[in-house]
């Protein structure tokens, strides 16, 4: 599934709890995180629950994300930027502005002020790396 | 003097519809919801009455100065002290640190403090500040696997270690138990330790007589008891309190400056530097006039009934996990669902209009001991009734059916 | 926008007759007087959204949490500094009281720090405690005859004695002066010292841009600057901020938290530990929309009439001493008559209903320098206007007759 | 004079003007307190303005006050304190309540509290000296 396409299945659901739903499936469908690799490097801070997070540059040149959460919602959210990020070249994914796309999406108005930073520093994360491979 | 159900109606939140959607309200241990009257006397304070206090003698500051301290006697009065014993600070938080800082210069390199293993931040760092500082040991009285205060073991490690300083809260934050603070007050004593109680979250609810629970320092914020933010309580057996060094230098608690010396005031005025939380003050007076005019026998039945049917509601779904002592409560749940993250389960409550608190509700260690990441709160207050409690729970059997996928 | 002189109505206090008898407030310099628009933002806070911040994730408390970081951005904005530099502190005492704590670990023995004259006594007690507790030296920036700062010697004396710390406020509480705090800041950073500007007075009617001032750090409190009580702000370059180590240890200024190791969060949140005074930043907010309503300009060119106005008839009657500098003045004139007592004709001003302030103005070094005891000190702000002065002039020469016995 | 002429006196004035005028006349009456007899130790506690006050028993054991004060009108308040209880035996004078005659007078409700302070520390300073006596 696309980025693209699970937007569009999330503007036709009618309440928050169904979304919910569609974005707690959509982490749940995530290739399980190695607990080898839930590092503290790679735990983003600024978030209430854990978040872990590796960006890594495939040999294609293309961007590879691998995270996790030990919530289903963030872990949901997180599948979220993945599909946004996932498979993009550095320079695709410098020009996402995620927080703007989880405004359109209607879901920054249910996130808590702390769980709209969280989405801030993941994105932060994610470009800050990015950029190394300008 | 109406029945306890009536009194919510004084509490204009629960008649606004700021989302227009359903609220309930069930995060008292948070901070308390105020009632029409204290936020009128914060209103007519600065439309008619504004001035500074202590200041020159216009006839405004001396309005503002008389009713300043005749509600410095109001809070005297119901702690059952002497308003010289009485100090305003700017929180619970801001007491202890007065404390703490304030005995400092009495303790010695291995002198131990004591404090409880069920403590709010705000009663542990301050003491681990101090024992840094001054090369003193902290030591925890500990807690059964349930999450209720050791009481025989605490009272062993007091006679054993002779700390000079016992900290303990009156009530957990995070659980709601009331603790046996009495005993231990009696074992620190024997002990010559000076006692600090940490009356945040028990103020409101047990009203204590403090010259029967005979501690040395006890102190609460007024957010939480019905009164304005930005507003504490500081209560010390007067000699105790006066030997404490100030935290804050400023106008108001000296007697004289020049450059070359100083000379400071007496408690209270010590420890009141700088222009005080006035118009506080003055809202938290009209809560402590609402607080004395509600029966709290009455009120404590109340509320016991509140939380006696929330438990047995919560009790009869299947998977949840409540924590601490439910016998001795001033109304506070703590819970999980099976292993669920508290984080979901609270995000779900907020979409149906339910304010809970989720997470270690500052007490990381008492977290730690119990070996849970955080719990969902529900923090019950008289002006709630069986309603909020049948919403929440409705929502709470709907937001577990969510977690199901 | 409306002209300056029609604000005043937005001000209930004017339109309430408290006691039914002439009320005229010159006593801005002691607390300003709120806007409506301030007040009414307190009580529906209260009435509407009253939450803690920064605490659980119901749709309450982060409303209440947006609006109080929102708060804070504005204040940056006004500041012309980063939020993240903006700390929320009890006031202006509170605030550095929190840097001379703060800033302990970082001096030695036989350091300097300077202080002028002409500072209240929030800004010269902490400086002492500081230097009694880490043997520092307290050198006072000396002040002419009319007690106007002696900005040559005063330059003179920081190249010289190359203080580690150079505190001085932007204008002076007991005689109006403005104080010239861009030569103090150049010099004391030639001298690598670090600044600190008490703007406790000077905030309202100055609006500092402080990039331009450069000064390291800069206090006020809110209720001197139409906000509510309780609340001060402390700004820091931030990495001079975070350096500081905090005054007040507990809940939200905490990373983690174990009986064995606890650690900070960076400033500002290192800084509000405990529940903050949420309804004041609210109320704050509003005054901060109310100041910016208002071109600076204007309001200065309104208020440097009233001033002149007020010296003009003051000057006319015989035997006013007037102190300080009169030609940079934020609008206070502090003055005796004769030799009586200022307790006197303060006694029989309050009896025609002006509220003024008298004596030393937490000013005793000062007062000491001048000579005198204290003054009588009239305070005006933008919401004064000419008939106050005329009634307080009318009332002064009542007085004065009075005194002829 | 005595107290309660003076009392009638002040009862039939019309404004506080007056009996501010009235209150300052009898602080202006009161002899001269020598410079030499304002030591530190009889320098009240608790006053804005400087008040100091001895209390002495004569040989005819009868209270003898002698008192000033940088200001005209707490001097005055001085004298009226004086009125009350000079010459008065030790017992007499303990049955003075200070503050509540200067309620009756109606001088209170004129007065700071910070003023209203300085009157019952100035019938405290009396009422403890004169309790040796008894
Ligand atoms: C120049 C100056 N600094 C500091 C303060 C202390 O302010 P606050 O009493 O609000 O803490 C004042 C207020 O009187 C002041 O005028
Ligand atoms: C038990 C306990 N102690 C101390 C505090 C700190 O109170 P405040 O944040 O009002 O300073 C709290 C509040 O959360 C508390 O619950």
């Amino acid at each position: 599934m696309t980025y693209k396409e699970f937007k569009e299945k999330l503007s036709n659901l009618k309440s928050w709890q169904l979304m919910y739903r569609e974005i707690m499936l959509l982490g749940k469908s995530l290739p399980e995180m190695p607990e080898l690799l839930k590092t503290d490097d790679v735990l983003i801070k600024g978030c209430e629950s854990k978040v872990w997070l590796r960006v890594e540059l495939s040999d294609e040149q293309i961007l590879v994300l691998i995270g996790d959460s030990d919530t289903r919602i963030v872990k949901g959210l997180m599948g979220l930027i993945m599909l946004m990020h996932q498979s993009k070249t550095p320079e695709q994914s410098l020009d996402i502005n995620t927080y703007h796309e989880f405004e359109q999406l209607g879901l920054i108005k249910h996130l808590s002020p702390s769980r709209g930073n969280g989405i801030k520093a993941i994105a932060d994360t994610i470009h800050e790396q990015v950029k190394q491979w300008l | 003097m109406c029945p306890i159900s009536e009194l919510r109606q004084q509490f204009p939140i629960f008649n606004t519809s700021n989302n227009e959607e359903l609220f309930i309200y069930l995060d008292s241990g948070a901070t308390s919801q105020k009632p029409r009257q204290v936020i009128e006397a914060v209103d007519s304070f600065y439309r008619e009455q504004n001035a500074n206090v202590h200041r020159g003698l216009h006839t405004l500051s001396a309005q503002a100065t008389s009713a300043f301290e005749l509600a410095r006697e109001k809070v005297a009065n119901l702690l059952n002290v002497h308003s010289k014993e009485v100090v305003w600070t700017s929180g619970a938080t801001d007491s202890i640190n007065i404390i703490a800082n304030g005995i400092k210069a009495q303790l010695n390199q291995g002198d131990v403090i004591c404090v409880s293993a069920l403590e709010h931040h705000a009663n542990i760092v301050p003491w681990q500040e101090l024992c840094k500082e001054r090369g003193c040991i902290l030591k925890v009285l500990p807690i059964t696997e349930s999450g209720i205060l050791d009481i025989k073991s605490s009272v062993e490690l007091i006679c054993e270690q002779k700390p000079k300083i016992v900290a303990i809260s009156h009530a957990s934050n995070a659980l709601g138990n009331i603790q046996p603070v009495e005993k231990i007050i009696e074992a620190a004593h024997k002990a010559a330790a000076t006692t600090v109680v940490d009356g945040a979250q028990a103020f409101m609810h047990l009203r204590p007589d403090l010259r029967k629970l005979d501690c040395d320092f006890y102190v609460f914020s007024a957010h939480k008891a019905l009164g304005p933010t930005g507003l504490g309580v500081l209560y010390g057996k007067y000699d105790l309190l006066n030997a404490l060094n100030p935290l804050r230098f400023g106008g108001e608690m000296i007697k004289e400056v020049s450059f070359e010396h100083t000379s400071f005031q007496d408690a209270p005025s010590k420890f009141e530097a700088g222009t005080p939380n006035i118009s506080a003050v003055i809202g938290f007076s009209a809560a402590l006039d609402f607080l004395n005019s509600i029966d709290h026998e009455e009120l404590q039945q109340y509320e016991q009934g509140l939380y006696d049917y929330l438990l047995t509601q919560l009790r009869s779904i299947n998977g949840i996990i409540i924590y601490g002592d439910t016998e001795n409560n001033i109304g506070t749940v703590s819970f999980r669902y099976k292993n669920e993250h508290h984080f979901d389960l609270a995000t779900f409550l907020n979409g149906y209009g339910i304010a809970i608190r989720s997470g270690h509700h500052c007490t990381q260690p008492l977290m730690k001991s119990l070996g849970i990441d955080g719990t969902i709160r529900v923090s019950l207050a008289f002006y709630n009734n069986h309603d909020d409690i049948d919403a929440f729970i409705h929502a709470l059997k709907e937001s577990i059916d969510l977690l199901e996928i």
